[in-house]
């Protein structure tokens, strides 16, 4: 377990009206995929993957979705919060043709990884999806990055019409990439997986966690027990392919399974 | 050389004295599975309750020099639920599996009892000591002489499998305790539950670490009060033990033999030595074995019994 | 800034809240001297009891992670020659002494207290809580409300000094024991003694490490049991707690402090940090105090109180 | 606390009726005047000298005098004991001339610091003293080193008749020697003091110990509170003249005072 650390807010910036991203003074040592668990101390504490990290500084991208991040929207610069981390696998460093899919809130991610990749040389395109305008992220940080950006919303309202994978379905039927990273709803990387032929790839899946350290058995994937705080969030297309539950069911907090 | 791991615990053959513990992994039948491929010889099962439970808010877990300490807070599936998931997993595997089980009633410990017995599990454990839902329930039942009796007492009349008690290493007396296990009919004792509990705070904050405030002790320091308990029951009853507590390596989990354990658990080492961790430790007890000249975990010799 | 770790406890002024627990490093007066030289800013005599005692056979001590375990088995020359140390000691200093005292009857505490009254101790500390004398005495009398409140009330009627009695974490109810000292007049509390006990296992030699089989834990490892301890017994008494119990770093302190101690005993961390760590954690609680604009020690906020 | 180890005997030669030299294959890592404390579990722990001590070996070597050196008298080669350490304060390394004063069992630490001592190019002197040629120890390991060795026996029966600190007076009084080393019985060390003049000296002092690493308080010394367990068991000139025990009493199992 990475020692516990308690920061202040550095930075707050409004991404759309439910999304923000918080950025830390603090040098986390982090990789592209991995997350931190991060506590308020007023109940509940919760994965945030890491959507940028410099030396000194990182950022944690967050929906408002519940009790927790209503909560961690109310906070202010300069207010503490807690963190643990960085936990978990990271994503390959490719330094050839690569896609990136992303959809939502789990878009950011790809800011940190994209920075790394394009460091050892790698030829970048994304695909940024959300369901419409409001929710479209990280529009900005992306344009100041050497790649090339292609923005969709289902509804139209920003860049082309249609879902990510409709639009990385056509691009990939280009055969232009060698690789391709997902990060995003998970049956919107199921629906990738159906047509994304023989490419390489690697996707950041999403379990209900809780210790993050690999012993409570919260977030373990049927059925071979990859636990994704440990082995993944992050897993290779080798061992998404063995999963039974992708796409199918995940659990909740007691262990239940719920269907998707 | 594999072969000398062999043993036997409550009449089944296991290839590993090594036992996965309740509410370490093994929340769903994938949890079994990285366990066995890694080593262990037995699973348990999460402490399953008659009702799904979520058990506390976060944060539910946190380090210190020495251990964690964690406040669950039960969270489970609940019995039906818990129990497709041991099904699921003997579908494939011989591996035995325990299925843990928390109520605070006896009339609860009976219902739970009866689903058991229509799992394809193949021991029942009462846990009788979760520290981490005082708030809920007071103070654990297995500080009760007489509940620790009364409730085992109740389930081995009607369960068809063999019944292994869980005790709390939180009493004055644990030599009463075992033995009304005992007595009851108990088959085996498994020891010990988390240490505790105790807190931690953070300073910057000025909040207590864990949102439940208290967090049962487990991992490499409550090593020393493991071999302690597990020395002093050996020397008092005649069930076999299940002994765990802080077990990390090879050495650790020898001591337990010694001290009386038949079978060793390993829960929070996963964490300091990965999921290879029971590989790691079969391994180390192998090592031991050939450099003292032992052919069988049998020849590990005990410590002299505690006169009483 | 050293002006700003000044504090009171039980009226006297103190320079550092760091004090030296009973039986570490205190045997002769020498060993205070070498803690005050050190920066603690109040010590305690080992344990003394009517009678010179040599103590249990070594081993007395074994490390393990975390922590050690010990069971000196309360060696002292006698609390004639013990409170000749203490007096040698206030002919040059006037750093407070606490005076520990065991025995195992009324009778015996009263004449410990007169013994006491009559020397320059600055304070009266009964050890109700020795978990290392077990063969010879038995369950704690700490573990008995009764009789944590008998021997309290007894002494502090003829006690000329300050009561601080000394409580065992190896209970199932703190809470109703400190209620007890604190109603039977006691004027201070101190916890925790150490926790267990516990056991080691030498696996070549198949033999209990410590020759007395079972010792006390002490160090990092028990410092989550005392922070909880002491913050439920803080929430439940209005006496002044003196914490400890694995304090090692300025950080530890401070947590004791947030739990509701007022000053904070160092004991196994001079193992860890040197007989500098008196000096090294004032440092520490100056730069904490310092970077979270605390002025003084009293400005340190508690944590909100357990709601009982 | 150095790790605890369980070793078996690997040698042990009888150098007198009640001294005997024990040698273990360990790699100890141990400093000249440093100790172990020894158990065999049978009831008591006490510490010892290392008497030699080299890449993969250490030796001690023990006078029988009570209960728990007569139990190890009693060991064979290929038993077990279990020790700790090494631990303590160390002889100062110097190159010049110097002076060695030992009596009894306390002898033998002298023989590792010789060879330590000559590996600077020390220009030795050993003054060997026992009560009796009965009880003269090491002789012959001594002899294979390079150094200038004085034998004495108090009644004359080998080597110059007189204490060791008659001789160590006469040679001292030639003006010869930079530094001075003793160990043996407390009240030899207290004469050797009165007699050595302006010399830096180190002293190797035994106090009833039993945690040896500095908690117990067993071993504190008047009034400093010098451990001397850790900031011991060699002493520096300026350390010892502060000592108000020194020769006049030390303190028992139960921490009360003994005169000597
Ligand atoms: C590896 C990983 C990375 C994540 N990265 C991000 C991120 O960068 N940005 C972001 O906004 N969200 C991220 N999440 C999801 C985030 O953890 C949840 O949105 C958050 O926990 C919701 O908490 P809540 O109390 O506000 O909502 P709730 O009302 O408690 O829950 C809403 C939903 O959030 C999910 N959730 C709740 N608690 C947890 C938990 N302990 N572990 C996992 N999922 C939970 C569940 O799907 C739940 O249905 C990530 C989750 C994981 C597992
Ligand atoms: C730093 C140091 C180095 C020593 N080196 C050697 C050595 O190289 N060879 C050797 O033969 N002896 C050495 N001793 C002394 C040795 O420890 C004792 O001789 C031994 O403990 C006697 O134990 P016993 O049970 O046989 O005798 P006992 O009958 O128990 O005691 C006889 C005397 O030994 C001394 N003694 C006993 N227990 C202890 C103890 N725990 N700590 C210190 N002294 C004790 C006391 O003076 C006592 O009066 C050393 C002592 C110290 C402190
Ligand atoms: C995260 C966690 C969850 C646990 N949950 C349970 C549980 O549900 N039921 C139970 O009987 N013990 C539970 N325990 C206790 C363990 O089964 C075991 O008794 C204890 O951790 C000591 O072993 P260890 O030091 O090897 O971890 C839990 C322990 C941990 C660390
Ligand atoms: C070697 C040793 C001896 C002790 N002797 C006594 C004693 O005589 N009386 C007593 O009340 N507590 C005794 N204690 C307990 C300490 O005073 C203290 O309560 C405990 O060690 C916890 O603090 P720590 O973790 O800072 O060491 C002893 C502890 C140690 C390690
Ligand atoms: S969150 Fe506990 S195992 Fe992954
Ligand atoms: S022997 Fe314990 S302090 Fe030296």
């Amino acid at each position: 377990m990475e020692k516990r650390i308690t920061l202040k807010i550095a930075k707050i910036v409004d991404e759309t009206r439910d999304i923000k991203t918080f950025t830390f003074n603090h040098s986390l040592g982090a990789k592209p995929g991995q997350f931190i668990m991060l506590t308020d101390f007023e109940g509940g504490e919760k994965p945030f993957s890491i959507s940028d990290c410099s030396k000194n500084e990182f950022s944690i991208t967050v929906k408002r979705i519940g009790d927790f991040t209503t909560r961690l929207f109310q906070k202010c610069v300069g207010d503490y919060v807690s963190i643990r981390g960085a936990y978990g696998s990271s994503f390959f460093v490719s330094n050839k043709k690569v896609l990136l899919v992303g959809g939502g809130y789990a878009v950011p991610t790809f800011n940190f990884l994209a920075k790394v990749l394009l460091e050892t040389g790698a030829d970048i395109t994304l695909i940024n999806g959300a369901c419409t305008r409001a929710e479209h992220v990280f529009d900005n940080s992306f344009k100041n990055l050497n790649i090339n950006v292609i923005n969709t919303t289902d509804d139209g309202t920003l860049g082309e019409a249609g879902t990510a994978v409709e639009i990385a379905q056509k691009i990939i039927a280009q055969g232009k990439f060698d690789f391709v990273y997902a990060s995003g709803p998970e049956l919107m990387m199921k629906a990738l997986q159906n047509v994304i032929g023989d490419l390489e790839y690697e996707f950041l899946f999403e379990r209900y966690m809780k210790c993050a350290v690999g012993i409570c058995g919260s977030c373990t994937m049927d059925p071979s027990g990859i636990r994704l705080c440990v082995e993944g969030p992050v897993l290779s297309k080798r061992k998404v392919e063995k999963l039974t539950e992708f796409g199918k069911y995940h659990r909740d907090a007691s262990g239940k399974r719920i269907k998707f | 050389m594999q072969k000398s791991l062999k043993t036997k615990f409550l009449g089944h053959t296991i290839n590993s004295p090594l036992v996965l513990p309740a509410g370490v992994i093994g929340m769903a039948f994938s949890g079994f599975n990285i366990s066995i491929e890694n080593g262990a010889g037995i699973v348990t099962s999460k402490s399953l309750t008659m009702k799904p439970r979520t058990g506390h808010r976060g944060p539910i877990i946190a380090e210190f020099e020495g251990g964690f300490l964690n406040c669950m807070g039960l969270c489970n599936p609940g019995i039906v639920d818990g129990l497709v998931e041991i099904d699921q997993f003997k579908k494939r595997s011989n591996i035995p599996v325990i299925a843990s089980v928390f109520a605070t009633s006896t009339k609860d410990f009976l219902k739970l009892t009866k689903h058991v017995n229509n799992s394809k599990a193949d021991f029942l454990e009462l846990n009788l000591s979760c520290p981490n839902v005082f708030d809920e329930f007071g103070i654990p039942l297995s500080a009760s002489h007489d509940e620790v009796y009364k409730i085992t007492k109740a389930v081995k009349q009607i369960s068809t499998l063999p019944v292994i008690t869980k005790l709390s290493p939180n009493v004055y007396d644990i030599v009463s305790i075992a033995k009304a296990a005992e007595s009851a009919g108990s088959d085996a004792l498994c020891m010990i539950n988390t240490v505790g509990p105790g807190m931690l705070i953070d300073t910057k904050m000025i909040k207590p670490v864990l949102f439940n405030k208290f967090g049962g002790l487990s991992g490499p320091c409550v090593k020393p009060i493991a071999l302690k308990l597990i020395y002093q029951t050996y020397s008092a009853v005649n069930i076999p033990i299940l002994g765990m507590g802080g077990v990390t390596y090879g050495e650790d989990a020898i001591g337990m033999l010694m001290a009386g354990a038949e079978v060793i658990g390993v829960g929070t080492a996963v964490h300091y030595r990965g999921i290879e961790v029971f590989n790691k430790i079969n391994s180390e007890i192998m090592e031991f074995m050939a450099e003292n000249g032992y052919a069988s975990l049998q020849e590990i010799p005990k410590l002299e019994k505690l006169k009483m």
